[in-house]
């Protein structure tokens, strides 16, 4: 696939950063506002297509390394299952941080309506963070693979 | 401290095969040899909590696990009239289907180093069989409808992907996607139907569900795709057609896998009809069907069976058939509905055969997988003569032909007696057709080891190897395993599965733990 | 969970089951592999649909506490269950549609008729 | 070990299968051991008599997988036919399939209310 028009890729210079800053806001402020983990991965995926669609083929392989991003895809898994597997000295899932206050991160638990502080919620926000990189880099696999696959079953 | 790791152990037979299943992939990056070991450890330490969990229930009564809660027992919160959290619930039931699941797993590991060492890909192989493993243990273990869904769709996509391992076959895409569909438009069906609950009584948990469920109307409709939705995912007849596709196409070790996964499904139906519903429905009504629907499975397995070319594609049949001898008796089961007389031998005959039916398929996929692994080939009509450079295949091959058709004294023959007997009472046509069909079963088997292993050696297979010992070895315990079930098939019945059925009839132990 | 019998307020369910018929006409009579894929996000469109207007309650707002207006809020747990199922979802179809791409690949085609090697 | 299983109608005990299994090799042992003693291994004897006609290779006349049971497949072809068109291998059949199913289950639970 060719790279597109520069006007195209002169745009995509100046928002891909914007989305991948959007993306990674969603994926911080998971538990205040809508969206996640899973949401604001996705949006840093969409950069990454946005990147492949205007840059074409070579510039995409040397820019995202889908080993790389494997990598960093199993790690946000596991992140998110040990995260899990902490709570075990009650049950498993038990948000630690935010009912024995023990560590003071995240360990706010405001109740009803509340400005939005991003030191709560337990953990939750270390989850979605677990979550996004888990999504955004599983995301970035999949965008790559097809793009790639595609490229081939034209060429023949 | 003991007492404390029991406690936990539910969801720690879940979540090591789904930690293992990435860390597996971080260890492949290092070597496989690393890898294996620490898979190796991983089941081995699975198969041993799954055995002390199974202990603990059989002698302590069922178990439930409260995630996230503050302690495990707490089912519903404080200031709460229903359960809101996830919850397992794993009781005799639960817990018998669990361990088929982990110790054919852990067989299928170790058969697996040795047949997908000459391939490529083999850490995401080994991710995947993991993701199986913890989706099946998962729709085992779950208490939580809505759970249910998520683990069947986590093992609809790992079988998938397993299917499709071969990625240069046409025939291998085209199995997988037909396999895709079919599962994910079956969990799709459950998510419906547990919307129809959730907007009536807005609770997902099963027991809580069956103490307070009214069997309105949409109550009805949701069991009546609740029941066709699993039917088609344990792959009963008219909805088989996938099955053949998939398992013909699968590798061995992982054809072995999916007849476990097909069992969970098959579980799942049970779950549905006996706990969520239970005496609330027409039973008599909903166990015909199911009978017909075994019955149906029987007839046109076997007799599809007899005409295939294909190894894999022909166990894939008997398959269909076993399943429909599981369904015929659970729903003769199912129409009785009692805890003693006939109802409740069938009912004990149709879990006994789901242990025999993993067993017996699974030693069939391995050999099946031996042969390809030897040999290169599945298409019947070029094997010939195997038996005599690979003896011990052949002699394993021998004992699962007689463990699936049902010959004495092999575990098959001891569950399709009582399957027999107890369905004559309910019904002799059944019956009948039922052994009809169990002959047949012999009949495409002898095809088999005529057409692979036995007749004059021909020249292309003269240099055809014995698999490696390891292979040879996971072959072996399933063959002992299953003479040995054959040969004292009471102490199975009286001890394992009679808890596990009684755990179906009693459905108020299990509601009453919510 | 009171949902008023007015009309408007059947209109959801009306389109879960338009949905839901649609992707089961899809899947049974379009032969065009990537119509099947479609088929089932259509059916996946419509459940999902059904649980969160089950949720749903006249006037009330989406359930973040965040500066929230006031504490009257729609039902947050069908909210939970359509996005882990949107989640499902999406990997699901991506697994199709790789599926697709192989099919494409080895046979040529995408039409189911012409893509069946195993039969009978 | 070796117990006995109430099977609903009658009972299984793989103890006495068991014992009439030996039974059973004891007295095929003792029919062997009289039977004729003349038999010679390896000789004009034990060959098969085909009409006079000398014996094919045993690879020419093997009869692979496709052609076992013909006669039964040839008997039942009325009821193959339609059964293999059926397994047509098409996705949208595979859905049909369900379809019918689900809407059978569903009159029958609509005439049972």
């Amino acid at each position: 696939m060719i790279p597109m028009s520069k006007i195209v890729r002169t745009i995509t210079n100046i928002l891909y950063v914007f989305i991948i800053g959007f993306g990674f806001y969603v994926i911080i402020h998971g538990h205040l506002t809508p969206g996640g983990g899973f949401q604001g991965g996705a949006v840093v995926a969409s950069a990454f297509a946005l990147l492949a669609v205007a840059y074409g083929r070579k510039k995409i392989v040397n820019l995202l390394n889908k080993e790389h991003l494997s990598v960093a895809e199993v790690s946000g898994l596991l992140a998110f299952i040990c995260l899990a597997f902490l709570g075990l000295g009650t049950v498993f899932f038990f948000n630690f941080l935010a009912v024995g206050r023990s560590i003071p991160i995240f360990s706010n638990t405001p109740a009803g309506i509340n400005p939005g502080d991003l030191n709560t919620a337990g953990i939750m926000p270390l989850m979605n963070i677990a979550v996004g990189v888990e999504v955004l880099s599983a995301l970035g696999v999949i965008i790559l693979t097809m793009f790639l696959g595609f490229k081939e079953g034209k060429e023949k | 401290m003991f007492e404390n790791l029991v406690m936990h152990l539910p969801i720690l037979i879940i979540v090591i095969p789904l930690f293992g299943a990435f860390a597996i992939y971080l260890f492949g990056k290092v070597s496989d040899k690393a890898r294996n070991i620490f898979a190796f450890i991983l089941l081995g330490v699975t198969e041993f909590l799954v055995l002390v969990l199974g202990k603990d229930i059989y002698t302590n009564g069922l178990r439930v696990y409260t995630l996230g809660a503050t302690s495990a027992e707490m089912t519903t919160p404080a200031n709460y009239i229903m359960p809101v959290r996830i919850i397992l619930v794993v009781d005799a039931l639960s817990i018998f289907m669990g361990i088929i699941t982990v110790t054919i797993a852990f067989l299928i590991f170790i058969f697996s180093l040795k047949s997908m060492k000459e391939y490529s890909g083999t850490d995401k192989y080994y991710t995947l069989m993991f993701l199986l493993l913890a989706g099946i243990i998962g729709i085992e273990f779950t208490g939580d409808l809505f759970n249910l869904f998520v683990f069947l769709e986590i093992a609809t996509i790992a079988g998938a992907a397993l299917v499709a391992f071969f990625t240069h076959k046409a025939e291998s895409a085209e199995a997988a996607f037909k396999y895709v569909v079919i599962g994910s438009l079956s969990a799709l069906l459950v998510l419906f139907a547990v919307a129809l609950f959730y907007g009536q009584y807005d609770a997902l948990n099963i027991g809580y569900l069956g103490n307070v469920m009214e069997h309105s109307f949409l109550d009805k409709i949701a069991f009546g795709v609740l029941l066709t939705a699993f039917a088609m995912k344990a792959g009963s007849v008219p909805m088989h057609m996938w099955k053949p596709d998939a398992y013909g196409e699968a590798p061995g070790p992982v054809a072995a896998m999916l007849v476990t996964a097909s069992l969970a499904s098959m579980y799942a139906l049970l779950r549905v009809c006996f706990t969520l519903y239970g005496r609330g429905l027409n039973t008599e009504v909903i166990g015909w069907i199911i009978a017909v629907l075994g019955l149906l499975s029987i007839f046109v397995g076997v007799s599809m069976a007899l005409i295939q070319n294909n190894f894999g594609r022909l166990i894939g049949y008997t398959a269909v058939a076993e399943v429909g001898f599981i369904l015929l008796a659970v729903g003769v089961g199912f129409a009785e509905f009692s805890s003693t007389g006939f109802g409740f031998i069938a009912l004990q005959a149709g879990l006994f055969h789901i242990l025999n039916d993993a067993l017996d398929l699974g030693l069939l996929f391995l050999v099946s997988g031996a042969v390809l692994h030897a040999t290169g080939k599945r298409n019947l009509n070029e094997l010939g003569g195997l038996a005599r450079n690979m003896k011990y295949t052949c002699i394993f091959f021998i004992l699962g032909l007689c463990a699936v058709a049902g010959l004495p004294p092999m575990n098959g023959f001891a569950s399709k007696l009582m399957i027999y007997e107890s369905v004559y009472q309910f019904n002799p046509v059944f019956s009948i057709i039922a052994i009809l069909a169990s002959i047949f079963m012999l009949a495409v088997f002898v095809k088999v080891l005529y057409s692979v292993f036995l007749g004059p050696e021909l020249k292309e297979f003269s240099s055809v190897k014995e698999v490696p010992a390891s292979m040879l070895l996971v072959m072996g315990v399933i063959a002992v395993l299953i003479i040995v079930i054959g040969l004292c098939p009471d102490i199975f019945v009286n001890w394992v599965i009679n808890p596990a059925a009684r755990a179906l009839i009693d459905y108020g132990i299990y509601r009453g733990m919510i | 969970m009171n949902i008023e019998s007015s009309a408007i307020f059947n209109l959801p369910f009306i389109t879960v089951v338009v949905l839901i018929g649609i992707g089961l006409y899809a899947l049974m009579f379009k032969r065009n592999l990537i119509k099947i894929v479609i088929g089932i996000t259509l059916i996946e469109s419509g459940v999902n649909l059904f649980l969160i207007s089950l949720g749903y309650r006249k006037g009330c707002y989406a359930p973040i506490y965040t500066n929230a207006p006031t504490t009257a809020m729609v039902f947050p747990i069908p909210q939970a269950l359509t996005l882990t199922s949107i989640v499902i979802g999406f990997a699901v179809t991506a697994l199709m549609l790789s599926f697709a791409v192989l099919i494409y690949k080895n046979y040529g085609t995408i039409n189911a008729v012409k893509t069946r090697r195993l039969k009978g | 070990m070796f117990g006995t299983l109430e099977t609903g109608y009658g009972y299984w005990s793989p103890i006495i299968w068991v014992i009439t299994i030996i039974v059973i090799g004891i007295i095929i042992y003792i029919i062997w051991w009289l039977g004729e003693p003349t038999y010679k291994k390896g000789t004009e004897q034990t060959k098969p008599f085909l009409a006079g006609m000398p014996e094919l290779s045993k690879e020419a006349v093997t009869v692979r997988a496709d052609n076992v049971y013909w006669g039964f497949k040839e008997a039942l072809k009325h009821y193959y036919r339609p059964m293999i068109n059926s397994h047509s291998g098409v996705i949208n059949d595979y859905i049909c399939w369900f379809v019918v199913v689900l809407a059978i289950v569903f009159i029958i639970i609509w005439g049972m209310l």
